[in-house]
């Protein structure tokens, strides 16, 4: 069950110029917790800002009660965010949302995280290696990003995928151009395996997954954004079109069947 | 302890409600508020056949505030009777309906449906939701339109009728002494006012309706001053809506002249706000050595 | 760069102007800004007689804003004239005098003694004070009252006329037009909301005067939904005021239709606000590759 | 002349479980300020709190182009403010406000400062012993408070002024009672040299001292607060009644001729 919980900060770190790791203690929220599911942080006791800001679980560390959030600091929210310290409590709304639908048969796992879209992708790649650590199931990432600086979690996905392919706008780091290229140059040296997809990134980004996976016959499931007010499903306010009318991206999502989305 | 009340007609264990739409039909919150705590339940608003509601974005915040243009989705009112309201029933908390209509026979039509459920202790008439072309607004806005719809629905059922109020008006009054004097039993007030938001950058509308409600912290002052003067000139009780974030809020709300009230944007800050409000409601009592509420009613001064 | 403008036949090195009431006579901010780099200054409301104003508390703050009731104190119109004005024409910067009033009159022989200072380069008629019995609100929310108030004073003087709209309406464009009917150069909006603000602790009311007007960021989505809502249906030129606090709050009322802007509450955060204002348009301009904030006017999608 | 700058913050000091000595850089203030003057600083760039918070000027450290402040929390701005770091820096204005008069003549200097009205009479006690350090001048300081925990500036007083009275509500410390009465109880004893009264403190003190000053025909100035907006002297929201009409606290004083003051 999500809870309303004040979760104390037990590490902060800072890894670039404008993003953070937060690392937060809920014996919950690890007991619950889904990949691809988001927790909704009241950042300031203040009315501005006034609304929660949700970030996705980036990493559940079982051992130590923990999990672990990873955010850019794009505006007043989240800056208010990276000035909290290890010690303080943070009133947190979680876990939230549907997750990632985990593969229910072999196949390969192709991960598609653009910018911050990476974080609730190595939380999913964890969990999938954990539960079936014996399975000749590839896990492959695609991980990109505008720049070299900008490109996270290149390292987690190295140690946990058997394959992380990187691309970035600039050509700083891996191959020049968007990561959605990349996944589509690519695509046909799989086997013929099953596979799916999960990618989580810019609304651009997802779009252009989802006609590839549509092109390609294979499954998709993509993390979407929304502005949201409440985050638990009451207010309706965090809508998208899909092809069953409106769903909540809190509720129903924000992980969706890239097929059911109407993309505009 | 000094809470109990009966705002037109319903008995309620404290005067603290959650507000129209900011509560779904309580199925959500549930996991984190004991909804048998409530004073209680106004509904989201329900129409006669399903609404899909406005594109999105729907929600943007602002300072202090936020604008939502969700257009009353709902599924109608035959999924509500049959799906919300037996959820609901397994608690005591009385449940208000909250309804809008096209047309005043519209809402009649509403009013008689759920007159036959028995869990429904009461009826708020939305007659100020900014985010519908039709059903909202151009009712509550004008006193012919208020008080013929009012009377339609009077005629329609015997449930205690609280009418909500749009603070898009010149003079809060007229419509309220309206709604009185056309048979409401209570007034609640206010509705949100309608805004707009631009992004800058890309110089689109914040929300995809263009216009929304602005409801927080930031329309409190407006709210309070509304519930004043219309606490001044009706002699139904007057129920205060707009910015309750806690209990110092609530009790501004009472001496101004407030009966009870209801909590609405603070639900989605904090799902425990409405708990919360009820115990410093509590505890303001108990520091200003008072038995009851009910002596703070207009006592401002 | 791009900002030189003519609002009402008034030219302006760039649409920022100072708020009426937020700069007094532009003499004590003249210490922390260069009056020489504002659009234009409108001074503070002044009556024919003197007016003691209100009693205090006159000031109680707000989440994301401020309620406010002076009542309009100032020493009368000779004092203005004999003091205020002489200061200010030691500036390159147009004076617009904001004026008020008992009665259509008193505003036209206000216009007439205005008339003859040459340094006086447009009026704007208060007809939306909300902290006055007289002479603010009762023409500001009445049409025809609107209509009579603006024909006489245009009668009265040649000098530019911007009509200062009230919020508390219920269809501002309706007092608009008829204001643009009547001879109105120009439109500003918008003023204070009326509002209210209780102790808890003390039971008090929070201002002297009981109500008063609200202003500052809470209130910037109503008044970007008027002026976008009054730039469509007058020709004249439409000026926003409401909770501007820095350049992307200007740009989103030009998007929203206004022609300029004028800076109220943000002088009390932030004397130098209305210069950061006027660089942080600049850069906007030079990032979005636009020569002239004119291309932003009404530009909203 | 007074400005608008950003001011680092050099010192932040917790003396108490709910007070601060702030020292901050400045040395047009130090330059420009007189006792009893004060500044109008921005805490928080939200909206919430929205407007700058008035503190008077408690002490002038010329040698470090510093000046202090001694503020209690009490409320959401002065909470922010309390939270802020030696480097930050601070949106000042100031000095603003009339300041006291300093004494013409040679006389006995009385001080009365009840609770965090201490403050700014440090300031005007240093400055009045800076400027006269061979007169023979008296400063008496009467300083009071509701219990002892919250009695401020006790030693600074003891080491400047002649004779230091103490006074508190409870009797924890010094006599038992208000620091008014206390004041009319020790009146007589002093000879009939020149005095004048400064004052600073609660409403309901300083009403109470300026009726002992008038009933001694003693002179008497007095420090008022009222709620600021712009501090500056534009918004006339400040004022205060006096026998000649409104006056505004932030530009026409906060130092008022306690005479002059209806008090209600
Ligand atoms: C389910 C979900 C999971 C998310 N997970 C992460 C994550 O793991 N890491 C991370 O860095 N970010 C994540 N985000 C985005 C994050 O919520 C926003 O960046 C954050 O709320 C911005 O707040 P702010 O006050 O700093 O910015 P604001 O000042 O509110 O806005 C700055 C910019 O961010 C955009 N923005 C604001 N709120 C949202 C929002 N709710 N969704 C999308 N864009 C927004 C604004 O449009 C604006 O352009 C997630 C969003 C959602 C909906
Ligand atoms: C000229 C002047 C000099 C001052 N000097 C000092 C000083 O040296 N040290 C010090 O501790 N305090 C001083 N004050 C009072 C100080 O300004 C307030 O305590 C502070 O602004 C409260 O802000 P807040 O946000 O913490 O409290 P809020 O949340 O705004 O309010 C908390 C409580 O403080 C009261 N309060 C708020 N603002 C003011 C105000 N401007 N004047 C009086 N009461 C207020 C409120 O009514 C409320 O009861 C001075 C005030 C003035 C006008
Ligand atoms: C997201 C949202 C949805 C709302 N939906 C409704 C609704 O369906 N019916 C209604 O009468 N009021 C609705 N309201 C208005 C609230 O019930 C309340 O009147 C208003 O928000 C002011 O109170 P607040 O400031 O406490 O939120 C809605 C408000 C919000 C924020
Ligand atoms: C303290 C104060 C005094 C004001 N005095 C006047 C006035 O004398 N005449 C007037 O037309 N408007 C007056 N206003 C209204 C402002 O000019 C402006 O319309 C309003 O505050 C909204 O803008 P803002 O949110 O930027 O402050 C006053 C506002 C404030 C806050
Ligand atoms: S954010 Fe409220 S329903 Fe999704
Ligand atoms: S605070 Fe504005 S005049 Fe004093």
């Amino acid at each position: 069950m999500p809870k309303q919980e004040n979760c104390r900060i037990l590490q902060h770190q800072q890894i670039a110029s404008t993003v953070f790791k937060l690392t937060l203690s809920s014996p919950n929220l690890c007991q619950e917790a889904k990949p691809g599911q988001f927790v909704n942080i009241r950042v300031s006791s203040k009315y501005d800002p006034l609304l929660r800001r949700p970030l996705s679980l980036h990493r559940i560390i079982k051992k130590d009660n923990a999990f672990q959030l990873l955010y850019e600091v794009v505006g007043k929210g989240t800056a208010i965010l990276s000035q909290t310290k290890p010690g303080d409590d943070l009133d947190i709304l979680g876990p939230l949302g549907s997750g990632f639908s985990l593969p229910s048969e072999k196949q390969t796992i192709i991960l598609v995280g653009g910018g911050m879209g990476v974080a609730p992708l190595v939380n999913l790649a964890e969990k999938i290696k954990d539960q079936r650590p014996k399975t000749k199931d590839q896990i492959i990432a695609f991980i990109g990003a505008g720049t070299k600086a900008k490109l996270y979690c290149e390292k987690d996905f190295k140690q946990i995928a058997d394959k992380v392919l990187i691309s970035t706008d600039d050509g700083s780091h891996g191959e020049k151009g968007f990561v959605s290229d990349l996944l589509y140059s690519r695509l046909t040296i799989h086997d013929s395996r099953p596979a799916s997809i999960y990618a989580c990134g810019p609304y651009a980004m997802l779009e252009a997954i989802s006609n590839i996976a549509r092109k390609n016959k294979i499954p998709c499931q993509v993390s979407m954004e929304a502005k949201m007010a409440c985050g638990i499903g009451t207010c309706m306010g965090c809508v998208i079109k899909t092809k069953n009318g409106y769903k909540k991206v809190c509720d129903d999502g924000p992980v969706f069947d890239a097929a059911e989305i109407i993309w505009d | 302890m000094g809470l109990k009340t009966e705002i037109a007609g319903i008995k309620m264990k404290n005067p603290v409600m959650v507000a129209s739409g900011t509560f779904g039909y309580g199925e959500e919150p549930s996991k984190y508020v004991d909804l048998n705590q409530l004073g209680a339940i106004i509904t989201k608003t329900v129409t006669l056949e399903p609404r899909e509601g406005n594109p999105p974005p729907r929600i943007c915040e602002t300072s202090s505030g936020m604008l939502n243009s969700i257009g009353l989705q709902n599924k109608g009112i035959s999924d509500f009777v049959n799906l919300a309201l037996p959820f609901l029933a397994k608690f005591k908390t009385p449940v208000i309906v909250n309804i809008a209509g096209d047309s005043p026979e519209q809402y009649a039509k509403l009013a008689k449906i759920l007159s036959r459920e028995p869990i429904v202790k009461g009826l708020e008439l939305n007659i100020s939701c900014p985010n519908v072309k039709k059903g909202g607004l151009q009712f509550g806005t004008d006193h012919d339109a208020t008080s013929n719809l009012v009377k339609t629905v009077r005629k329609a059922t015997n449930l205690p009728l609280i009418v909500k109020l749009s603070p898009n008006v010149t003079d809060i009054t007229v419509i309220a002494k309206a709604a009185a004097k056309a048979g409401a039993d209570a007034i609640s007030l206010i509705n949100t006012f309608l805004g707009m938001s631009i992004d800058a950058e890309t110089k689109h509308f914040n929300l995809g309706a263009k216009t929304g409600g602005l409801s927080g912290p930031a329309i409190k002052p407006v709210a309070v001053r509304m519930v004043w003067q219309t606490a001044q000139v009706v002699k139904i009780p007057v129920i205060g809506v707009g910015g309750i974030m806690n209990g110092n809020d609530a009790i501004e709300f009472f001496l101004a002249g407030a009966s009870a009230i209801e909590v609405g944007t603070a639900n989605f800050i904090d799902p425990q706000a409405p708990l919360k409000i009820v115990k410093e409601i509590e505890e303001y009592l108990k520091k200003h050595n008072l038995s009851h509420y009910k002596a703070l009613i207009g006592k401002v001064n």
